[in-house]
């Protein structure tokens, strides 16, 4: 230690016992808020959470599988078939294109099934029996979510096959078949009991025959809608729903060269499509609105385009005569109501699939008291539970959206209501969080990164196969993917606070779960380091001066 | 760069790290081991871009020669903020003597290790744009064109903040500082003066210059340690945004040093004897008048009457640069 | 060993024996040929290991050296006249920092009107700045002190001056005995730091100081100068044992113990005064005559000591306050306070005006038969004639006051006694 | 102790032949002193140098004002003003010139000293034919050497040598010996006329 003149010669690093944090006015807080993409998930998955551990690759990927299986039993099913409206919500969007979330779930999906992951249950057995009444999106995820909760589960289906309208509404070419027995299959191993072919007359009776303390009913909507058309003789007409549902017999349905599809939703181009491929020369969709005002999902409507189906818009059928069908041009009025114009022409038709819409069988439910129904579905508290107590419902057979993931999600709904409910307990609600807006982000520090496309079957087989349309995508494009994700208000550890504090008033933790922490005893409350956070995960809150 | 590679789309290149790279690929500023140059607890204003910027370089340097490193500093508010008696936030052999002759001192610390033999010791010599460009300018000079083995760093926050924010030759036109106040019928600094230090350095064809900002990191990192692979003089000049001087926010520091660079008014580039080997390109060109809004030093432009004619004429010095350097992505490289 | 050389020669090789490492400097008159020998030195190898920088001023020069010596090495540069003032800002900084550099000041008059002969107004306008100031009076002298000097320096960590006469000395061709290397080695240890800036023991050096401690930093500053007031007399007594010649220490006496009379001067100047002393002793006047060789820091005691005896004490001064007077005469009469002793300040020698020995018979004349006033501003061989003239043009301005009055009947007075001394 | 001031101008070597004496005297044992009065040098400009030599040490540093020799290397110098200042009657003058020293238009002056010890030297001429170049100062030294005796020739070529390489000493030690034989015998000259 050389000899230190007095004043001018200093010891270095001497100045840390000068605590700055006292100027401070304002704080930064490290704050984890809502990314839209969870927000917008019918099945409440915490998508940016899963994609946090995808973007890690290897072990990442079962991390990433096991969060998606906390909330959704049916990832690869959901890689083929959500219409991802966490996609259309992703901020991503607004930089250059939404992150592929969709086609990353398929890969963890597929990942999953070929690795052969397993779950089990979360809790020791409750004692408690439950009854879940149809086989479909809605009732398996309750059956699921409800057996990892511990409890007993009974599922009574109608039908030949579980699986509900995965299986017998959506066509082969959007779901193989063995991917969904594989993920079916992992819901049963938990020890889940299914009953095939089992209809449920009266569900009062059956609850008290099999003393169950609760019941959870998703039977679907499996009627198709009948219009009235005015019909010659020899008109074949069929609804599609039939039709779909008759793919899965022995033999394939006879519907001739030139098969009309009425209606708009993604059922008509589901039967559209499936027609085309049992060798119709011609698919035509007739559809009173125009294709801006078709339910169907744009992409699936390009699909069948592609794939040579006819679209017809504005027009309605007024009368349907042997092979032939009258057709009325149609017009919007200025509310977007079609409004008849008188003209009419002649369709060669051999065969006409109506796909106007499902309705639901509740005969099963007559008679429970309390138990309303309002537009032909059962109505449900927010619990989920029907006017009568421990009787709960989910699905298409409740007011919602129609698909898939939206079923899925009143599955995971209603068994947690159902646990709390067998519990006699309150269902703590989750904590309300700040959704994470575009708005938040430093979008300067994220590279420019196109969206990876999957593959897609060439559209000559498309034509004649049932083969699978859409492709997943590699392990490394699924990672590519996956590391487009923005992280929306969430740290994924990037060390930026780390680097750009002035004062060195960030602490690097190094952890997983909490990389960083502030050291307030020399921060000064500049926020660089929260106007800099890429995700927008810090916030500056005022100090009590 | 190998962080490309590794297609890390989601934060690219661009943040100061990302727990997906393996620790040697991140910068300097992402270790948990680096050397914290500049130390807490100095009384740097909040915000301090200088504070930042000398911490990001003397890190990158320390790395660079595994600590062997002294510094001679200039006078101003680095060294006031720095060294207040009886703290010091410095973590390296420091020396400051007066405002105007950082570089000598540096070229004698040089002269000195040489001579006992030191060579696993290397010097840095470092001031503001007053100390470097006005008062220590010959000195500057001199240890250029000698070609002494030193690195100045330059941190350019474009007037003389510690005297109360009065006008350098590297203050900006239309600038208002304490004596080129919005008065008269051209408000702010005049038009026509000051001097670009790089370009100077470039003509004493010294074997390295660059320039970098604080909203840069990777690429600041990346230039003081290429600098640190060369003997003799080199030179960097670092955009440092002042809050108080600029009259900016202090939370606003990176992102205005960021769009000084993307309007091209800072123009980012390499150097080596005297020939621009490298340009940093824009990735996302705004307008002058976008950088100009972040800064009260700027607010008279936009007061009554607006002055659009000398917006413009800042512009097209952006636009000069832009040509010069190649700075848009398709004309560089 | 003893041979004829010049006087910038001599010291270079003086400077090259005590084994600088660092030398940086910028070429100014009279000080061009030490530095010259000593750029040959180092680029023949006789000088090594040494880094010879060619700075772009005196202001980088003595930074150069600051930082150098800060780091650990030998430092040494040489100026002059403008170029030590252009240097002010970093003695200031070398001396605060406690840099034990040295430095030769080849003394010469500063401008305007610009002027590149001898006098002292460079050094004694940096008396106060914090470093030690020695002057030399032969060359044989001025290699003396420059051994000194460095060990003086490294043992206190405070820079050293050594002053010498531009031209009468740098350029004079005249004996010079040169130590042995073996000597100077003996003498001079290598320099070891006080502090040093060392990658292995980091310190802040150079701090800022506020009101809270700043006076005591500088009464430290004093108190370390004082000490040389102790330190020279030891080592210029091991000076002479080491190299069997004597050297002036502080003071240096010649025939003033039982002298009426003492000139003092520093420098040059006092082989002349002595040549004068002597022939006045043989006309049988108490003449004696003090030269000071440290003028800073002051050694007041033995100036006292020295001058104690004498009833008139002419201080012969090549530089002086503006609009004061005398700058040695004021430090002398501080060292004389109490006694009643006259002192005369006479200034002469500016920008080269030879002293020769008629000027200063005359002048001791002058004070000897009381022409000249005690405590009155003298001008040594001064042409009154052309000062009376411009005055008088000048006297027609009206803002001329009394002072320029006085001015005036001071002329009127001169005009009319035969030679050139003031009254 | 014997004063030299030798006149000239800048480039002459005025201040060379000041040291070369002092070096002379120094190899004589004698204490010596050569100094320049310089004005900011410049060639063709008047220069003043001194050197002075004695037994006992030297502490004067004063100009020479009243030298014991007087060496004028440029007679274009002649007229300016106190050149001859301090000159006494015992003074010796040693002038370059090729002309007589009547031409020189002095005589009045030359009058008040002693016949014996006033010189002209062809200096130059020597210095031309010896050196190769027009540098009178070694041949002055060799002819001062003989006109003032006060140190020898041996002493002069000496310090020549010891001051130059090889041949350009050789060349000035040629002309110093030549201007020291040609005043040897316009000294005795003098002394048969006296």
């Amino acid at each position: 230690m050389m000899e230190r003149p007095f004043a001018i010669t200093l010891d270095v690093g001497s100045s840390r016992a000068n605590k700055t944090g006292s100027w401070r006015t304002e704080r930064p807080v490290y704050v984890h808020r809502l990314p839209p993409c969870s927000s917008a998930c019918p099945a409440g998955e915490d998508v940016q959470q899963w994609l946090y551990d995808a973007e890690e690759g290897d072990g990442g990927y079962e991390r990433a599988w096991r969060r998606i299986m906390d909330d959704n039993p049916f990832p690869a099913v959901m890689g083929r078939v959500c219409y991802h409206p966490c996609e259309t919500k992703c901020n991503r969007g607004q930089l250059d294109e939404a992150v592929g979330i969709n086609s990353v779930e398929r890969f963890l999906g597929d990942e999953g099934i070929a690795r052969g992951w397993r779950v089990e249950a979360l809790v020791p057995p409750s004692g408690k029996r439950v009854l879940v009444v149809g086989a479909g999106p809605s009732g398996l995820s309750a059956a699921y979510h409800l057996a990892r909760l511990g409890h007993a589960v009974t599922v009574y289906d109608a039908g030949p096959r579980q699986g509900g309208m995965m299986r017998f509404g959506i066509p082969k070419y959007r779901l193989p078949r063995d991917v969904l027995d594989a993920e079916i299959e992992r819901i049963l191993d938990l020890g889940v009991e299914l009953e095939l072919d089992r209809q449920v007359a009266s569900v009062l009776d059956d609850m008290v025959a099999g003393g169950f303390d609760a019941v959870f009913l998703a039977v679907g909507a499996h009627l198709g809608k009948r219009a009235y058309i005015p019909a010659g003789s020899a008109a074949k007409v069929l609804d599609a729903v039939s039709l779909l549902r008759s793919m899965e017999g022995e033999e394939p349905p006879q519907l001739g060269r030139r098969v009309v599809v009425y209606g708009g939703g993604n059922t008509a181009i589901d039967a559209a499509r499936t027609a085309k491929r049992l060798g119709a020369e011609e698919a035509i969709i007739v559809y009173r609105r125009t294709r801006e005002r078709m339910p169907a999902h744009d992409f699936e409507v390009e699909e069948a385009l592609e794939e040579g189906v006819l679209m017809k818009w504005l027009s309605t059928i007024t009368h349907v005569d042997g092979g032939k069908l009258v057709v009325e041009q149609m017009e919007l009025d200025e509310t977007g109501f079609p409004q008849p114009t008188g003209q009419l022409e002649e369709l060669e038709a051999d065969s006409l699939v109506l796909a106007l819409g499902q309705e639901t069988d509740l005969s099963f439910v007559d008679g429970v008291p309390g138990l309303e129904i309002e537009d032909g579905v059962v109505s449900v508290d927010e619990t989920m539970m029907t006017g009568y107590p421990g009787i709960f419902a989910g699905g298409d057979m409740v007011p919602a959206e129609r698909t898939v993931t939206v079923a899925v999600g009143h599955g995971k709904q209603a068994a947690r209501h159902i646990d709390a409910w067998l519990r006699s307990a309150e269902l703590t609600p989750s904590v309300e969080r700040q959704s994470a807006d575009f708005g938040h982000l430093n979008t300067w520090y994220y590279t420019e990164a196109p969206r990876s496309l999957r593959p897609q079957l060439e559209a000559a087989r498309r034509q004649s196969t049932f083969e699978e349309v859409v492709g997943g995508l590699d392990e490394s494009t699924a990672l590519y993917e996956a590391r487009r994700c923005l992280s929306c208000g969430n740290c994924f550890s990037c060390d930026n606070c780390y680097g750009v504090c002035p004062d060195n008033a960030v602490i690097k933790l190094g952890g997983r779960d909490e990389p960083y922490a502030f050291d307030y005893d020399y921060c000064k409350g500049c926020g660089i380091c929260a106007a800099e956070c890429p995700c927008g995960a810090i916030e500056m809150v005022p100090e009590e001066i | 760069m190998s962080a490309e590679k590794l297609k890390l789309y989601q934060v690219g290149t661009f943040a100061v790290g990302n727990r997906l790279l393996d620790p040697e690929q991140r910068t300097v500023q992402a270790r948990m081991e680096r050397s914290n140059t500049l130390t807490s607890g100095h009384r740097a204003c909040r915000g301090c871009g200088e504070a930042l910027g000398a911490r990001y370089a003397l890190d990158a340097a320390m790395r660079a020669t595994d600590g062997r490193l002294i510094a001679a500093n200039a006078t101003g508010c680095l060294e006031v903020f720095s060294t207040p008696y009886p703290e010091s936030s410095w973590q390296l052999p420091w020396l400051h003597s007066l405002f105007g002759n950082a570089p000598a001192i540096a070229s004698g610390i040089a002269a000195a290790l040489k001579v006992k033999g030191r060579n696993d010791v290397r010097v840095i010599g470092q001031g503001g744009d007053g100390g470097t460009l006005d008062i220590g300018f010959a000195c500057l000079s001199g240890m250029f064109e000698r070609n002494d083995d030193v690195l100045y760093v330059c941190y350019d926050n474009e007037a003389y903040m510690n005297t109360g924010v009065q006008r350098s030759s590297a203050t900006p036109p239309a600038a208002r500082t304490a004596n080129t106040k919005p008065l008269g019928d051209e408000p702010g600094n005049v038009f026509g003066q000051g001097k670009s230090a790089p370009l100077i350095a470039m003509a004493h064809e010294i074997p390295y210059v660059a320039t970098a900002t604080v909203a840069d990191l990777h690429d600041l990192e990346d230039k003081i340690e290429r600098a640190m692979e060369f003997h003799g003089a080199r030179y960097v000049h670092i955009l440092v945004p002042c809050p108080l001087g600029w009259g900016s926010e202090a939370s606003e520091t990176i992102k205005i040093a960021r769009l000084a660079q993307e309007t091209g008014l800072f123009p980012v580039f390499e150097a080596e004897a005297g020939e621009v080997v490298a340009v940093s390109p824009i990735r996302q060109r705004v307008s002058v008048e976008e950088y100009l809004r972040t800064q009260r030093r700027f607010a008279h432009l936009f007061g009554d009457p607006p002055r659009a004619d000398v917006i413009a004429q800042l512009q097209s010095r952006a636009d000069r640069n832009i040509r010069r350097f190649g700075l848009l992505a398709e004309e560089a490289a | 060993m003893r041979s004829q050389l010049e006087g910038s020669l001599a010291v270079a090789k003086a400077v090259a024996l005590c084994r600088p490492e660092v030398i940086s400097a910028y070429p100014i008159s009279p000080q061009t040929h030490i530095v010259e020998a000593l750029s040959d030195l180092v680029r023949t190898g006789e000088l090594a290991p040494c880094e010879y920088l060619m700075v772009e001023s005196e202001f980088g020069a003595m930074s150069a050296a600051i930082g150098a010596s800060a780091a650990g090495a030998r430092a040494y540069t040489a100026t002059a006249s403008q170029g030590l003032l252009y240097m002010a800002e970093a003695l200031y900084n070398a001396s605060g920092l406690g840099l034990p550099i040295v430095m030769t000041v080849a003394n010469r008059a500063i401008g305007a009107p610009i002027n590149i002969w001898n006098d002292h107004s460079d050094a004694m306008s940096q008396r106060d700045c914090g470093w030690i100031q020695l002057y030399a009076e032969s060359n044989q002298h001025a290699v003396d002190l420059h051994v000194q000097a460095f060990r003086l320096a490294e043992e206190l960590s405070l820079p050293v001056m050594v002053c010498m006469d531009g031209f009468v000395l740098t350029h004079a061709i005249e004996p010079v005995e040169l130590p042995t290397q073996e000597q100077v080695d003996a003498f001079l240890p290598p320099f070891d730091p006080r502090q040093v800036l060392d990658p292995d023991d980091p310190v802040t050096i150079g701090a800022m100081v506020g009101p809270e401690a700043f006076a005591e930093v500088k009464y430290l500053m004093h108190a370390k100068q004082m000490q040389a007031l102790d330190l020279i007399p030891d080592i210029s007594g091991s000076f002479s044992q080491a190299f069997g010649r004597t050297s002036s220490g502080l003071v240096r006496t010649y025939r003033s113990a039982d002298a009426d009379t003492i000139v003092v001067a520093l420098g040059s100047v006092l082989g002349t005064i002595e040549e004068v002393v002597d022939e006045l002793r043989g006309e049988g006047e108490r003449v004696g005559a003090v030269g000071i060789t440290c003028f800073r820091p002051y050694p007041l005691e033995e100036i006292r000591a020295a001058l104690r005896g004498a009833r008139r004490v002419i201080v012969l001064e090549k530089a002086f306050a503006v609009g004061l007077g005398g700058i040695v005469g004021q430090n002398v009469r501080l060292a004389l306070s109490g006694h009643a002793v006259s002192v005369y300040d006479t200034v002469a020698g500016l920008g080269g005006r030879p002293i020769t020995r008629r000027t200063l018979r005359t002048l001791i004349a002058d004070v000897l038969e009381e022409r000249l006033e005690p405590d009155r501003l003298a001008f040594l061989d001064l042409d009154w004639k052309l000062v009376e003239r411009e005055l008088q043009r000048v006297s027609a301005d009206p803002r001329s006051g009394p002072h320029a009055e006085n001015i005036l009947r001071d002329i009127g007075s001169v005009a009319a006694s035969a030679h050139g001394g003031a009254r | 102790m014997f004063q030299v001031r030798i006149h000239g101008r800048g480039g002459q070597g005025v201040v060379t032949a000041a040291e070369l004496l002092s070096v002379a005297a120094f190899l004589e044992d004698k204490h010596s002193q050569a100094f320049p009065m310089f004005g900011s040098e410049r060639t063709g400009a008047p220069v003043v140098a001194f050197c002075r030599f004695s037994d006992q040490p030297i502490r004067l540093r004063e100009p020479i004002v009243d030298p014991d020799a007087l060496i004028v290397q440029d007679p274009t110098l002649l007229h300016q003003v106190d050149l001859f200042a301090g000159v006494g009657p015992e003074s010796y003058l040693l002038l370059n010139t090729s002309r007589s020293l009547d031409e020189l238009g002095i005589g009045e002056f030359l009058g008040t000293l002693r016949a014996d010890r006033v010189l002209a030297v062809p200096a130059t001429e020597f210095a031309r034919e010896h050196v190769g170049k027009p540098l009178p100062n070694a041949a002055l030294l060799g002819a001062f050497s003989a006109l003032t005796q006060a140190l020898s020739l041996d002493s002069v070529t000496a310090a020549i040598r010891d001051r130059f390489p090889g041949r350009i000493a050789d060349g000035n030690v040629a002309a110093a010996q030549a201007a020291h034989d040609f005043a040897v015998v316009r000294r005795d000259e003098v002394i048969v006329h006296a």
